[in-house]
């Protein structure tokens, strides 16, 4: 039971992440936070009995995505108006 | 057949010399009318005569040389396809050669020829006449047509001997009181194709001299001018046919052509001169509304 | 049913970020948010209560298998998706790139060249 | 305004997601084909993981494409980045020591972790993706510490292309010898739960993790080296 | 047979390789390029040619892994996959090629790749019979297709390509979402499993929900109005060759898809939707492209308009209550729809890479500098707008064909939608070949390839589906259609080319001798071959032009008639109809400044020729009898038709230009027998069809207001004209009203009035165009002020035309005089007076235009400039005294040509008797009057002689003088300028009647067509550019499809 609290609390987590996300204007805060979302949701997929989706969550959604958005963002801009 | 041709030749010169000889009446009258003397009622024979005894005749050019024989025959032409006394061996002229329609269109060919020679002239005048009278005639065509289309529905036929033989038995079988509308309409077109007075365009005085001839003079001024006559004395023949219920013998011919052409002579001395968009307006507004309205009660009761 | 709608507001904000943010860059991680609420989605969607994963390292799980493991299927298919994702992900910031070259701004009325 | 309409838009899409995920009850039981390759997975592959049984043989043509993608995307950026002229080089301060001397180490032992992810792809969590992935971050790694660090561009694309190409042979041999593309039946099946098992799938994964892993490499690397020149 | 499997994995392989052989060697990565793509044309080739020929009649089903259908994945290649995997590859090779010449964007080895898995997505989308699978090819297309979209690296380029990216990625979104809502609502991702388990669950609004979701993904790739902006924007930004291949290759993989999904989802509102966002695009996208000012994004909308109709045959194709044989012409039909405009845009998108600017400007007069690129362009431009006998007319007229009567409204929307797409792609072709352009590139190898591709699928299609539709050919009529086309090879010469066309005319009367005369059929085509001899031997050396096309096209315009006329059907008739109004079209356009002219004739030959069409389609049977329709519709679109051609009022908007503007050789043409064609077509229809309704009186009383107010109204605008050719052209539309009138009178007298009409004016008409092109060929301008005094230099074409306006005017005894006395006395037997009254008014007026043609250009003075003028050639004088001698003939024994049509009409049940008799002395006679042809003829050359003679014998000495020696108050005028009274002539009888010759007509046209434009202005203004709207637009539209297909509120 306590598990699956504690995932409500991951969800709304990311929803509150993903709204932070949207409304920051620091692009590089943003591509931070959506890692972070993508974090959390490979532990969600953990609880969803998808170690695969968990792996390949954290490693390509949390790791590779976040990177190439940071250098992006590092060859652009970071801030926007 | 060739009695018939040797007498049609014999009406023809007694056509064109009735011709000149109203012509002549129409001069005097207009004269003592203005309180002048005037010329004799004979001067338009001298005239002719004299033209056409001219020693020298200036052409310029092929149309110039044939178009005084087109307006000839076209006004012979027309002249001998109006029957003149209906079923006469000779008096009703060529008729058979063709119906009202064929009449008509033949009436043209002299206008045509005449405008062409006088174009070919090269001076300036002669199209500018030619163009106006051209105008005048898509004028008063409309309410002439409108009669004549009254007439041949009402009678059922398109020959001038069928509208005359409907008119027999009296004289209120006479178009002019069937359809008096009609035969309003298509008397004030009379006075367009007279070239009448407030419809004068054409042979303006003071604008252009004498109208498309302007270039014409001796023989062929005289040609012109028989072809004329012979044409106007048609139309009235055509007019006496139409709606006076044309004639059993010459005598009522002679009469009631003389009444007809007592019409425009008598206008032509009380108006002033419309200018030609007028007179075109004219005619496609008041005449064409009389006419209409014979036309729509033709088009009701049929 | 958290999970769904969790996932679907994910997918929303995501596509919220698409219609109004006015930065490209932005627009760009809008999809990708968009593309981790379908993943989630899709996962939730094979999730059966009391199961576990489909990994069969046990001999327990060698028999009767289907009343004791997840449904692997839609696993497979986010995996794929996953990839993918990335896959448009760099394409999209490389097309990012190439328009902050060429026109030194990331914003989005900057890009209006084309259009009627 | 605009904010209002586009979140009223997507209510009501939302709304209409709900409605349909909303007959299908969190986390109850409904199978489709996947019973059968639950089912029969074990015998037919004799992979652990029935994800790798899915992803690399039952649906192995999904990933042919999946790992065309990448190819795909890494090819496209590359091609997009190739002239491009972005911003400034950003002053480079020279990493600490200490940095320098952890990733020197860890930069293999990454490499042999993501092999061993994808080795292993048919007995446990992870398979070619990840470990491709694992090896990237190990390049990446390199380049942020290392000045100098250069990927060697040639053999990348040779390794991504060979293995991309040792992936369609594999599948051609099962045309010619199994009798339709990508069957797995050309090889012994081999034991359950063993390394060496489960047929080509392990030969399959370990082609995808050396693709994925050049690929990534090198996206990176290409993505990594856009500079624009002094101005 | 080629397995499917090996085209996808040999692609996919060698994309790898390529991938590292282009790190080594350029040269061989290339090589390698073009071998996988030649292979893969081959066995897509293969397979489509297995399919077509019979060797394989069951669908190829791939079972990759071994496992069946909803275990593993498999490929379905059946016969349209087959076929779009064929156009695929074909357009992927050209448009390589294309890019192989003009120049791979470095890196090249990347770009190829991405090139090849394009091809390779859009195949493997093409085979796939799994939705997951779908999905995954569906991203490789997008991603390579972000990639190529971007390849020109230009700042509209990537917009675009971001534009694309974004809407893509919802759009997959949606696919995906959708497939794996499938996979948990029946279990299945395999499209044939799910295809049958469907069947098994009902229908509830939550399937529905999800299948929807899946169509709206589609629809976002298929482009359908308003949420294409992203299509428009790529189309306009992206590399040519990049769009050429997305256009003519991928969107018909999608649209595959879209088929697939129809057949296996079994979408209760598939139809529906289908026919709203196909019908709704394709009719908003062919008329918002009406002010597209940019070349690329104008084809573009030409595309997503292409893509909506086949949506909506889609629809239409999927029905199941549609009959088995209409299935098939849709069927038919969507392929060669897609095959059409594969090869069409594909060719027109790589022409305008060949081209600098794709400003519409910039594409001025091109046309005129490169024959090659005229060629490609004009093939192209005639399939896609439906040209016969390009595979777009065969697809367009299969369509029709194939819709249920009850759903005509759609024909109408169709129509309507093919007409705007007229409107601009003929304003493309107007700018294109106006004045005079610069050289474009040379890059045309592949778009030619288009075009002869689409040549060989008219065609085909031709002979597959002509005789299925009911159209059959008179095998002369194709035979001489293909010598007029073989006549081109000797356009190196002239007067080879012109003997040429006069051999084989000669050869078709020769041919077609038998079939003259006999019936109402026979009649025209004796008219057709016979006047179209005479007047092809006028047009040898008057035209200074030497373009090779002019005499194939004259000469298929006459075949085209011929076999028109011949049409014993009236959808051969339309098909005849089409290729003549298309190849005048072509000649009309060789005019200098004709083209504007020629842009308005193909906007009215669309309007005539679609709602004949639309006509036709109502009609209860095909064959050329009688008819039974209900109501008024029928008639009134099929007479549409055919007035347009006789350019009756109100419809005659185009007739004064095309007339004025057209090549002096062909207008004789146009004005003598093409627009009798249209008297033709109204004939037939108001004897087979009108005549059948029970409102057919008072239609025809219509139609003979029409003809009336046409004479009428063109008479006297034609009396202003100072161009001659416009001043004719006005006047022979005058002269058609009568005609018209005649025809609506339908008495035996109306008809021969009509028929005798039909071919004096071919005969005077002919004369006058005849003897002006002559004149415009010594003098140098049609402008009659500056001409004058010409009676001097060419005594015979002043004769003749003389003539040919004495019967014009309807003076006896010219000819001319027997049409007007039959219609006169049809008009008054019938009791049509009103009618009556107006036509006489309106022959009168024309005596006002035929004198201003005699003087303005034989009578008057001689300008300076003309004083050294020759008579026309010699060809023209003889054609010029062949039909003076007819007119006289005529005038004096018209039975020889009443004779004949009282034959042609003895066969008519109600006309048998002609209405009049002969007699005598009276000649022809009616039931009202009479009217002796020969006495009138006799006499007036009789008495005219006579009169001459006796005046040349009595007469003065005549003595020609200089054409300056007039009397002129006094004064000698120096020059013929100051005399010559050639500048408003009729200036006062212009103000009497200002208020006729207000153009009423045309102002309220041009009206209608800025209205239309200013509309789709604004229309056009949604698609604002901005991507988040463009996003905005795509969840609209879902949400939109959700609320309104489900039933879920």
């Amino acid at each position: 039971m306590i598990l699956e609290y504690f995932m409500i609390f991951l969800l709304v987590l990311m929803l509150i992440l993903a709204v932070y996300v949207v409304e920051t204007k620091d692009l590089l805060a943003a591509v931070i936070a959506s890692g972070f979302i993508s974090l959390v949701a490979s532990i969600v997929y953990l609880y969803l009995q998808a170690p695969d989706v968990a792996m390949t969550e954290a490693a390509i959604g949390a790791g590779l995505t976040t990177l190439i958005f940071i250098i992006a963002i590092r060859k652009t801009e970071r801030y926007e108006k | 057949m060739v009695a018939r041709i040797f007498y049609a030749f014999l009406i023809l010169l007694g056509g064109i010399a009735y011709g000149l000889l109203l012509g002549g009446i129409s001069r005097k009258i207009t004269a003592r009318l203005q309180n002048r003397r005037g010329p004799t009622i004979f001067q338009n024979f001298i005239d002719v005569w004299k033209l056409f005894r001219k020693k020298t005749a200036i052409s310029h050019g092929v149309m110039f040389y044939l178009a005084p024989m087109f307006r000839l025959v076209g006004g012979a032409g027309t002249f001998l396809l109006v029957p003149i006394v209906v079923g006469h061996p000779y008096l009703s002229n060529f008729s058979f050669g063709g119906d009202l329609i064929v009449i008509m269109y033949f009436m043209v060919l002299g206008c045509l020829g005449m405008a062409l020679g006088a174009a070919e002239s090269g001076h300036p005048h002669s199209p500018i006449a030619v163009t106006r009278g051209l105008s005048l005639m898509a004028g008063y065509e409309l309410p002439f047509v409108v009669s004549v289309v009254v007439l041949m529905i009402a009678d059922k036929t398109t020959t001038v001997e069928g509208i005359v033989r409907a008119q027999q038995g009296g004289i209120l079988h006479w178009h002019i009181f069937t359809h008096p509308f009609a035969a309003a309409a298509a008397f004030i077109s009379l006075l367009g194709m007279m070239m009448s007075y407030p419809f004068q365009v054409v042979m303006a005085p003071q604008e252009i001299p004498i109208g498309p001839p302007t270039e014409y003079s001796s023989s062929f001024l005289s040609y012109m001018f028989s072809g004329r006559s012979v044409f106007a004395v048609a139309k009235y023949v055509l007019f006496m046919d139409l709606f006076l219920g044309g004639a059993t013998n010459l005598g009522w011919a002679f009469l009631k052509t003389f009444l007809i052409f007592l019409w425009p002579l008598f206008i032509t001395n009380v108006f002033p001169r419309f200018k030609l968009e007028q007179a075109v307006s004219f005619f496609w507004t008041w005449p064409t509304l009389i006419g209409l309205i014979d036309l729509i009660r033709i088009y009701i009761v049929r | 049913m958290a999970f769904f709608t969790a996932s679907i507001l994910l997918i929303l904000i995501g596509l919220y970020a698409v219609l109004v943010k006015r930065n490209i860059m932005k627009i760009v991680i809008g999809l990708s948010l968009m593309d981790t609420g379908v993943n989630l989605l899709i996962v939730s969607l094979g999730f059966i209560r009391g199961r576990t994963a489909p990994i069969i390292n046990v001999k327990d799980l060698l028999f009767n298998t289907s009343s004791k493991v997840v449904d692997p299927l839609p696993q497979a298919l986010v995996l794929t998706a996953i990839v993918i994702g990335v896959a448009v992900t760099a394409v999209a910031l490389s097309i990012v790139m190439l328009m902050y070259s060429k026109k030194g701004t990331l914003e989005i009325d900057e890009y209006k060249e084309l259009k009627w | 305004m605009r904010k209002l309409i586009a979140i009223a838009f997507l209510l009501i899409l939302g709304f209409f997601m709900l409605k349909i995920v909303s007959v299908f009850p969190f986390g109850e039981e409904r199978w489709g084909v996947s019973r059968h390759y639950v089912d029969k997975g074990i015998e037919e592959n004799r992979a652990s993981n029935l994800v790798t049984s899915i992803v690399v043989n039952y649906r192995g043509f999904d990933t042919l494409g999946e790992v065309t993608v990448l190819f795909l995307a890494a090819t496209a950026l590359a091609f997009l980045l190739a002239t491009c002229k972005c911003r400034k080089k950003y002053e480079r301060i020279e990493a600490s020591l200490t940095l320098k001397t952890a990733s020197d180490i860890l930069y293999p032992l990454l490499i042999l972790f993501g092999a061993y992810i994808f080795i292993h792809g048919h007995l446990t969590p992870g398979g070619g993706f990840q470990g491709g992935t694992v090896i990237a971050s190990a390049v990446m790694l390199m380049l942020l510490s290392h000045f100098t660090f250069h990927p060697n561009h040639r053999a990348l694309s040779t390794i991504e292309g060979l293995a991309g190409i040792i992936f369609v042979l594999i599948g051609f041999a099962g045309f010619i010898w199994g009798g339709s593309f990508l069957a797995n039946n050309i090889l012994p099946l081999g034991h359950w739960n063993r390394l060496f098992s489960a047929g080509v799938i392990p030969l399959i994964y370990i082609a995808i993790g050396f693709k994925v892993g050049a690929e990534l490499s090198g996206l990176i690397t290409d993505m990594y080296k856009v500079t624009k020149e002094e101005e | 047979m080629v397995n499917p499997i090996l085209i996808i994995a040999i692609t996919l392989a060698s994309a790898f390789f390529i991938g590292i052989l282009q790190v080594y060697s350029k040269l061989w990565a290339r090589l390698f390029f073009f071998l996988t793509l030649v292979f893969d044309f081959f066995a897509a080739g293969a397979n489509f040619y297995g399919f077509l020929s019979g060797r394989i009649t069951e669908p190829i089903l791939v079972k990759i892994g071994g496992f069946p259908p909803p275990i593993g994945i498999n490929l379905l290649v059946g016969k349209p996959e087959a076929a779009i995997g064929f156009l695929i590859f074909t357009i992927a090779l050209l448009g390589a090629y294309h890019w192989e010449r003009k120049g791979f964007p470095e890196p090249q080895g990347k770009i190829m790749v991405l090139f090849l898995l394009l091809s390779l997505g859009a195949a493997g989308i093409t085979f796939t019979g799994d939705f997951f699978n779908l999905f995954v090819f569906i991203e490789i297309t997008s991603i390579a297709a972000y990639g190529l979209v971007a390849s020109a690296k230009t700042e509209k380029s990537v917009e675009a390509a971001f534009k694309y990216m974004v809407v893509g990625s919802i759009s997959s979104t949606f696919i995906l979402l959708s497939v794996v809502f499938l996979y948990k609502a029946t279990g299945s991702l395999n499209m044939m499993d799910i295809a049958s388990r469907i069947r098994n669950i009902s229908l509830t609004p939550i399937y529905i929900l999800i299948l929807l979701m899946f169509l709206a993904g589609l629809l976002i790739e298929l482009e359908v109005f308003p949420i294409n902006g992203w299509a428009l924007d790529v189309y306009q930004g992206a590399d040519p060759v990049v769009v050429a291949v997305l256009a003519g290759a991928v969107v018909k993989a999608f649209y595959l898809v879209f088929l697939k999904a129809g057949t296996y989802l079994t979408l209760p509102s598939f139809f529906t939707l289908s026919l709203i966002f196909g019908g709704g695009t394709y009719l908003v996208s062919q008329f918002i492209a009406w002010r597209q000012k940019d070349v690329k994004r104008f084809l573009g909308y030409s595309s997503v308009a292409q893509l909506g109709l086949l949506i909506l045959s889609a629809g239409f194709f999927l029905n199941p209550t549609l009959p088995a044989f209409s299935k098939h012409l849709i069927g038919a039909s969507i392929v060669l729809f897609i095959f059409n405009h594969s090869f069409a845009k594909s060719s027109l998108f790589l022409l305008a890479d060949n081209v600098k600017s794709s400003q519409l400007h910039g594409w001025r007069g091109i046309l005129n500098k490169n024959p090659l690129f005229k060629f490609i362009f004009s093939t192209s431009v005639f399939s896609i707008t439906g040209v016969p006998p390009f595979p777009g007319f065969w697809a367009k007229l299969l369509l029709i064909f194939a819709i249920p009567k009850n759903c005509s409204w759609v024909i109408g929307l169709i129509l309507v939608g093919a007409l705007g797409e007229i409107v601009y792609y003929y304003r493309l072709f107007r700018e294109a070949s106006e004045g005079e352009g610069e050289k474009v590139g040379t890059n045309l190898a592949a778009p030619l390839t288009g075009a002869i591709l689409l040549i060989g699928a008219g065609l085909v299609a031709w002979k597959m589906f002509a005789t299925q539709m009911g159209i059959m050919f008179n095998s002369t009529i194709l035979l001489l259609l293909a010598f007029s086309i073989a006549i081109y090879i000797l356009g190196f010469s002239r007067i080879l080319q012109w003997a040429g066309s006069l051999a084989v005319v000669g050869y078709g009367i020769y041919r077609m001798v038998p079939e003259m005369g006999a019936n109402l059929h026979g009649f025209f085509l004796a008219l057709v071959l016979v006047g179209s001899a005479l007047l092809l031997l006028a047009t040898y050396p008057t035209s200074k032009r030497t373009s090779w096309t002019f005499y194939p096209a004259y000469l298929v315009v006459v075949f085209s008639m011929a076999g028109l006329v011949l049409a014993r059907n009236w959808l051969t008739l339309f098909v005849f109809w089409e290729l003549m109004s298309w190849a005048s079209f072509v000649l009309i356009n060789m005019g200098s400044r004709a083209k504007k002219a020629a842009w308005i004739y193909a906007i009215f030959s669309a309007i005539g020729a679609y709602s004949m069409l639309a006509g036709i389609y109502l009609l209860p049977g095909l064959s050329l009898t009688h008819l039974k329709v209900a109501g008024i519709m029928v008639p009134l679109l099929l007479v549409t038709g055919f007035l347009v051609k006789m350019a009756t009022a109100p419809l005659h908007v185009w007739a004064r230009d095309a007339y004025g503007e057209s090549p002096d050789e062909f207008t004789p043409l146009l004005s003598g027998i093409i627009s009798k064609m249209g008297v033709f077509g109204s004939l037939i229809a108001i004897l087979y069809v009108i005549g059948n309704i029970s409102s057919g009186p008072s239609f025809r009383y219509i139609l003979g207001w029409l003809g009336a107010l046409t004479a009428f109204f063109m008479t006297l605008i034609a009396v202003f004209q100072d161009d001659l050719k416009r001043l004719l052209a006005y006047s022979s539309v005058g002269q058609v009203g009568y005609i018209l009138i005649g025809l609506a009178i339908a008495s035996p007298l109306g008809w021969n009035a009509a028929l005798y009409h039909t071919v004096n004016h071919f005969i005077f008409k002919g004369l006058l165009f005849v003897a002006a092109a002559g004149i415009i060929y010594r003098v140098g301008t049609s402008y009659m002020p500056r001409m004058g005094g010409l009676i001097r230099r060419m005594p015979l074409t002043f004769l003749s035309t003389l003539v040919a306006i004495i019967a014009l005017a309807g003076i006896p005894p010219i000819s001319g005089f027997a049409g007007k006395w039959l219609l006169y006395s049809a008009l008054i037997e019938k009791g049509w007076i009103f009618i009556t009254v107006v036509t006489f008014l309106a022959s009168t007026v024309a005596f006002l235009y035929c004198f201003k043609i005699l003087h303005s250009v034989f009578l008057g003075q001689l300008q300076e400039e003309n004083s050294n003028v020759k008579e026309v050639p010699f060809p023209l004088a003889i054609v010029e005294a062949i039909l003076f001698v007819s007119l006289g003939v005529l005038g004096a024994f018209p039975r020889l040509l009443l004779d004949p049509i009282n034959r042609v009409f003895a066969g008519i049940p109600g006309m048998e008797s002609p209405g009049f008799h002969y007699e005598k002395t009276l000649g022809v006679v009616s039931n009202l009057g009479h009217w002796n042809a020969l006495f009138l003829m006799v006499f007036f050359v009789g008495s005219f002689l006579l009169a001459l003679i006796f005046f040349a014998i009595t007469s003065a000495r005549v003595k020609k003088v200089g054409q300056l020696d007039v009397g002129y108050s006094g004064e000698v005028p120096k020059s013929p300028e100051d005399l010559h009274f050639g500048y408003g002539l009729y200036d006062h009888f212009r103000k009497a009647v200002k208020w006729f010759i207000y153009p009423m007509v045309t102002k309220i046209w041009e009206g209608i067509y800025e209205w239309i434009s200013a509309f789709a202005e604004i229309v056009r203004r949604i698609y604002t550019g901005n991507v988040n709207t463009y996003a905005a637009y795509v969840i609209l539209i879902s949400i939109i499809i959700f609320y309104f297909f489900t039933g879920v509120k």
